[in-house]
């Protein structure tokens, strides 16, 4: 009798996940189908964000939000890729010993840093040197994709740094037992082993930073232009969300669910193809 | 084989420097707050809410929210995972709740805020504790069903068998043995997620907001230290920035303490 | 004593674990005989195949090992060297080129089995593709293997059979043209029709070059071996012919092991 | 640890029911933030009442009241009779600023820069795209004025400032439209959200100028021009000008004191003050009455504190007429 309860309660709890997940997209779809309805496909190719008289009706278009959060993203995961790849390498083959556990450590706690701190940091500190360096505002793409690359940074390499201990070690002493370097182990037979693994933590790490708010909120500049330089200000679909959502009325705020119900399904679809087809549990 | 070696050598470098890149900003970033932090700390913002520019207030706000978030996502997360490893015998059903979890704790916290202003803002016409607490139930939940389908799979299955073979119930089984067994690994895997959501902003912007007052009315907006990070950090004068410093610092060393002791835990365990 | 019958030679070779108190290996002295084959025996832990790992220095991929006393390798001058005394990266490489190491698990590299075979020439510096085809074939009819995969060159080695993997990982090692090959247990994953053929292909090989081989099971060690060396708790207890160590040993504790009194 | 969970949700569910005092939220116009911050703490610790004001901008706090998710609004931008008879709302002004020109120059100190009407717009409008266009070098000869682009900071977000800049910028030159969120045809510009983010901005970005509330310039003690206003003179902002600006100011309980200063007449006044607004919700009258309370109590005490950051007390007449408008409306 008890016995039944719990199980039921424990069958519950498990479904009440779905219910959630598909409680956002049912939500998100309903608050944003006056846009939809409006707007259509448009909507993606669209670059008109502008309320109409007297805060009512508008053309909407979320072209440059979407934009913007691709550009970020994608000069972040350029940036990000590497290093992360590196200190992967570096934690699994090249420390010593005694360093890995420290240096490890250290990298994970950059994880566990809130973004809006990162968000703090960026504008104080690193925006000024973007500034200097680069020219511009330092506000802008590069600030905000290079914060953005320090925020995935650890995520990534320390889902790589599992992927590559995997690799069982005997395989990699018959490399080195046929002469190879360090460097040829890790191309010829640690990347290649894992190479799933790798590319499914790299997806994954695409999908945080697609919908990572708080760390880019200060730094993208919040402006509904297409940048022309790397320097320039725009925005993304998060920080759009962060800094104009609770402003937005009717139909504005109708299409700031409809960004909303898109960055949601553009996660989750990079998130799933992370999972599903590259880390899946078998 | 110069060549060879060279390129191995440049590699193994290049590999050093990306950890120095990765240490070298993990400690400007700790280095910044120490530095502001210990400028702009002081007793009295312990003691002081944020209407007399203190952060009593908002340290208390940010983890009641946490908090009570936890105490419903733990035992909803806990029974979901119990589900998965025990009850489900990998069914489709389980298969398709692992890998919808696993996405959901990945999906933008941002949206998550949006669909609380939805379901809770719009609906009860007010900014409120709750709004924030639910925002944080939900970018908690996955995770702890996560940890816990993973440290259940931990648990040898001769210890569920052995308790079978004396004649116990399952479910008595699960609560005093496996639940026991797995107890380490489980309360890492709270604390780490308490410490992710504790430092959460994007939940909370429009869904508690913020409240300059001690308040322990849920049903208000809601005081926290990140939304005031967020709304400090841009404002003109002094005395608001050195507050978000301050409040960035408290913040930021709190959720640092929870990791670690997190961390600390299991390691005891396994040595 | 010949000094050129040896192609190897450990002299007052002890080796420590990075914290361990003592030494794993207490001051061996063994000889490898030229196209010929050792065979190392002992119960699990006595060190044999920490020893066979000295041999191409392979324990170095991981820092703080101590190695005491000479491990000699023959060089081209007839002449032997030291090889504990080798520092650089580059002599590690072409060390472990002349003296190569098959291990307890086949170890497939995740790519073709042409890939696999044509590894270690390339690394090796040979570019020309006609050369490698070559080579590759060679090495391939060497491990008795040519006929079983010449049609499947492109396909992954992952999807061969356990004692196929084993051969390919042999044809890889022997394609360098090694002086030294060193088997560790190689076949104790296997089944008994494919450990007859490694052994097989193992006999075949030392026309070409010395073997050293670590194994758990004793008849192996009789049926393959010309010499025997018996360890014990990281000492080398006896060492001599292999006749001799099974039919009359000296020693015995030795007697104890073959006789299956402990082990 | 079941029974350590029902403990603890217990214990959280009385903590968190248990205590509730008077409060009131609000949300809205970051204009009038610092103001309303100052006597939002004196009058906590007067009468332990817990007012809570959200500086988010006028587009927020009119969302937010028009959805009765706050007790009242701020509103920099007065709603016209109609709109708030259509949403059911009150409006009163609580205090009177004004909008300066904030710029960084390397070497133009505060005061020193004079922007005649002509400058504004052309700077605005990004026909005058460097420091040193004609337009602006034209009225300071005696300044260095540095051959660089200018960056105009604005605002981000739907503002009440913006709408009473733009208001300004319309009497000078109306082909600008005046809005919350103008599209700005200027070459260079960012956008930040809300006065501290415009101030921000202005405060990191050289060779930039933006508009902000005075007291974001009284507290960032960033340079502000003078400005030329309608009869001609150049003023600086100065408390005095705003108030010789203000006496020129129209309200009327009739309207719901809809009135906007705009570009006032006088020699004396500064040309871009504005007043600020509160917004409540009509059917609520028992909060309504809670935060009338407090405005009242804020006409009474708080004029200096006003002062002292920079805004302009109301002036008593007016004062008197709102609280008649609130007897009217039954919530005072």
């Amino acid at each position: 009798m008890i016995g039944n309860m719990f199980k039921r309660f424990s069958l519950f709890s498990a479904i009440s996940i779905l219910l959630i997940l598909a409680g956002i997209f049912v939500t998100l779809y309903i608050y944003a189908s006056d846009s939809i309805h409006q707007f259509g496909w448009h909507f993606l190719t669209n670059s008109i964000w502008e309320v109409g008289e007297d805060d009512e009706g508008g053309v909407f278009g979320g072209l440059i939000p979407i934009t913007g959060s691709i550009l970020t993203t994608a000069i972040a995961m350029i940036i990000a890729v590497p290093i992360a790849m590196g200190i992967a390498v570096f934690l699994t083959e090249v420390a010593f010993p005694w360093l890995i556990k420290p240096v490890s450590i250290a990298i994970e706690l950059l994880a566990a840093i809130p973004s809006i701190i990162y968000g703090m940091w960026g504008l104080f500190y690193f925006a000024p040197i973007i500034q200097k360096t680069f020219g511009g505002t330092g506000i802008g793409l590069l600030t905000a994709s290079i914060v953005l690359a320090i925020m995935i940074i650890p995520f990534m390499s320390a889902i790589t740094k599992d992927a590559m201990n995997v690799v069982p070690d005997v395989l990699k002493e018959s490399a080195y037992a046929m002469g190879a370097t360090k460097f040829e182990v890790i191309k010829d037979v640690i990347m290649p082993y894992s190479k799933r693994a790798i590319i499914g933590s790299v997806i994954l790490a695409l999908g945080r930073a697609i919908g990572e708010t708080m760390a880019v909120a200060f730094l993208l500049g919040s402006i509904m232009r297409f940048p022309h330089k790397i320097t320039d200000p725009t925005t993304s679909i998060p920080v759009l969300l962060a800094n104009n959502f609770s402003e937005a009325q009717d139909l504005e705020l109708s299409s700031m669910f409809y960004l909303a119900l898109i960055l949601f399904a553009l996660s989750f679809a990079v998130i799933s193809l992370a999972k599903f087809y590259f880390l899946r549990k078998d | 084989m110069e060549k060879r070696l060279l390129i191995n050598k440049i590699i193994l470098i290049a590999s050093t420097i990306s950890a120095l890149i990765g240490l070298t900003f993990l400690f400007w970033i700790l280095g910044t707050l120490m530095v502001k932090g210990l400028a702009t700390i002081h007793w009295n913002l312990f003691t002081k809410d944020l209407v007399q520019g203190g952060i009593r207030n908002l340290i208390i706000g940010q983890f009641i929210m946490a908090f009570i978030a936890t105490v419903i996502a733990v035992p909803l997360g806990l029974m979901a995972g119990i589900y998965l490893r025990e009850y489900s015998y990998n069914n489709k059903l389980a298969m398709i709740v692992r890998n919808l979890s696993d996405v959901m704790m990945s999906a933008p916290s941002i949206v998550v805020g949006v669909f609380v202003y939805a379901i809770y803002v719009d609906k009860v016409g007010h900014f409120g504790g709750w709004g924030g607490v639910i925002a944080l139930t939900i970018m908690m939940l996955p995770i702890i069903v996560s940890t816990t389908d993973n440290m259940l799979s931990l648990v040898p299955k001769e210890l569920r068998e052995a308790g079978i073979a004396l004649g116990g119930s399952k479910h008595k089984i699960i609560l005093q043995i496996v639940l026991k067994a797995a107890k380490v690994g489980l309360t890492t895997g709270v604390l780490l997620a308490f410490a992710r959501v504790v430092g959460e902003t994007a939940p909370l912007l429009f869904t508690s907001a913020n409240n300059q007052y001690l308040t322990f009315n849920l049903n208000s907006q809601f005081p926290s230290l990140t939304v005031s990070i967020y709304n400090l950090a841009t404002f003109p004068d002094k005395k608001s920035i050195a507050l978000a410093w301050a409040a960035s610092f408290v913040l930021t060393v709190l959720v640092l303490i929870i990791n670690l002791t997190g961390r600390y835990i299991t390691r005891n365990k396994h040595k | 004593m010949n000094e050129k019958k040896y192609i190897m030679r450990a002299e007052d070779f002890s080796f420590t674990y990075p914290g361990a108190p003592a030494p794993t290996l207490k001051s061996i002295n063994l000889p490898i005989e030229k196209n010929k084959i050792t065979a190392l025996i002992g119960p699990s832990g006595c060190g044999k195949s920490t020893l066979l790992r000295a041999f191409n220095r392979i324990h170095d991929l991981y820092p703080g090992m101590k190695y005491e006393g000479k491990i000699l390798l023959a060089n081209k001058d007839g002449g032997m060297d030291n090889i504990l005394e080798l520092k650089k990266e580059r002599d590690l490489v072409r060390l472990r080129q002349r003296v190569g190491m098959i291990f307890q698990k086949p170890t497939p590299f995740p790519m073709s089995i042409y890939d696999n075979v044509a590894y270690g020439l390339k690394l090796s510096g040979v570019k020309s593709k006609s050369e490698l085809d070559g080579r590759v074939e060679t090495a391939l009819k060497g491990a008795a293997l040519w006929s079983e995969v010449k049609d499947r060159l492109k396909d992954s080695a992952m999807g061969m059979s356990g004692g196929q993997q084993q051969r390919l990982c042999i044809a890889r090692a022997v394609a360098l043209k090694p002086d030294v090959l060193l088997f560790d247990e190689p076949t104790s994953a296997l089944d008994p029709i494919s450990t007859g053929a490694i052994e097989e292909l193992v006999s075949e090989l030392k026309k070409e070059v010395s073997i050293a081989i670590v194994t758990h099971n004793m008849q192996q060690a009789s049926r393959l071996s010309d010499y025997t060396a018996f360890m014990y708790l990281g000492d080398l207890i006896e060492f001599n012919k292999t006749k001799k160590i099974f039919m009359n040993p000296d020693e015995k504790l030795t007697e104890d092991y073959i006789t299956g009194r402990f082990g | 640890m079941l029974k350590k969970i029902l403990t603890v949700t217990a214990v959280s569910a009385i903590v968190a029911t248990g205590v509730s005092a008077t409060e009131l939220n609000g949300r809205g116009a970051s204009f009038p933030a610092p103001v309303y911050k100052a006597w939002t703490s004196a009058y906590n610790k007067a009468t332990g009442v817990k007012v809570n004001y959200t500086p988010t901008g006028s587009g927020d706090g009119i969302k937010s009241i028009i959805k009765r998710s706050v007790d009242f609004a701020g509103s920099d931008k007065p709603l016209k009779p109609k709109k708030l008879a259509k949403h059911k709302l009150y409006m009163f002004p609580a205090v009177v600023g004004s909008i300066v020109l904030a710029y960084n120059i390397d070497g133009v100190k505060d005061g020193e820069l004079k922007l005649s009407r002509e400058a504004i717009a052309a700077i605005f409008s990004g026909k005058a795209k460097d420091w040193d266009d004609p337009v602006i070098a034209k009225d300071n000869k005696d300044l260095k004025l540095p051959h660089a682009p200018i960056t105009v900071a604005v605002r981000a977000d739907k503002s009440g400032t913006t709408f009473n800049f733009t208001y300004f910028l319309n009497k000078i030159d109306s082909s600008f439209k005046v809005s919350k969120k103008p599209h700005w045809m200027a070459p260079k510009v960012v956008e930040g959200k809300s006065n501290s983010g415009v101030t921000a901005n202005i405060k990191q970005i050289k060779n930039s100028i933006g508009y902000i509330e005075y007291s974001y310039k009284l507290e960032s003690g960033l340079p502000a021009a003078q400005v030329q206003n309608r009869a001609g003179k150049f003023i600086k902002p100065t408390v005095a000008s705003f108030q010789d600006a203000a006496k020129y100011a129209k309200w009327s309980k009739d309207s719901d004191f809809y009135a906007v200063i705009g570009d006032p007449d006088g020699n004396t006044s500064y040309p871009i003050v504005a007043a600020t607004f509160i917004l409540l919700p009509a059917e609520k009258a028992d909060t309504n009455k809670e935060v009338v309370k407090f405005f009242d109590w804020a006409y009474k005490n708080g004029d200096k504190t006003a002062a002292d950051l920079g805004y302009v007390p109301l002036p008593a007449s007016t004062k008197d007429e709102i609280r008649k408008y609130w007897k009217e409306k039954g919530i005072f």
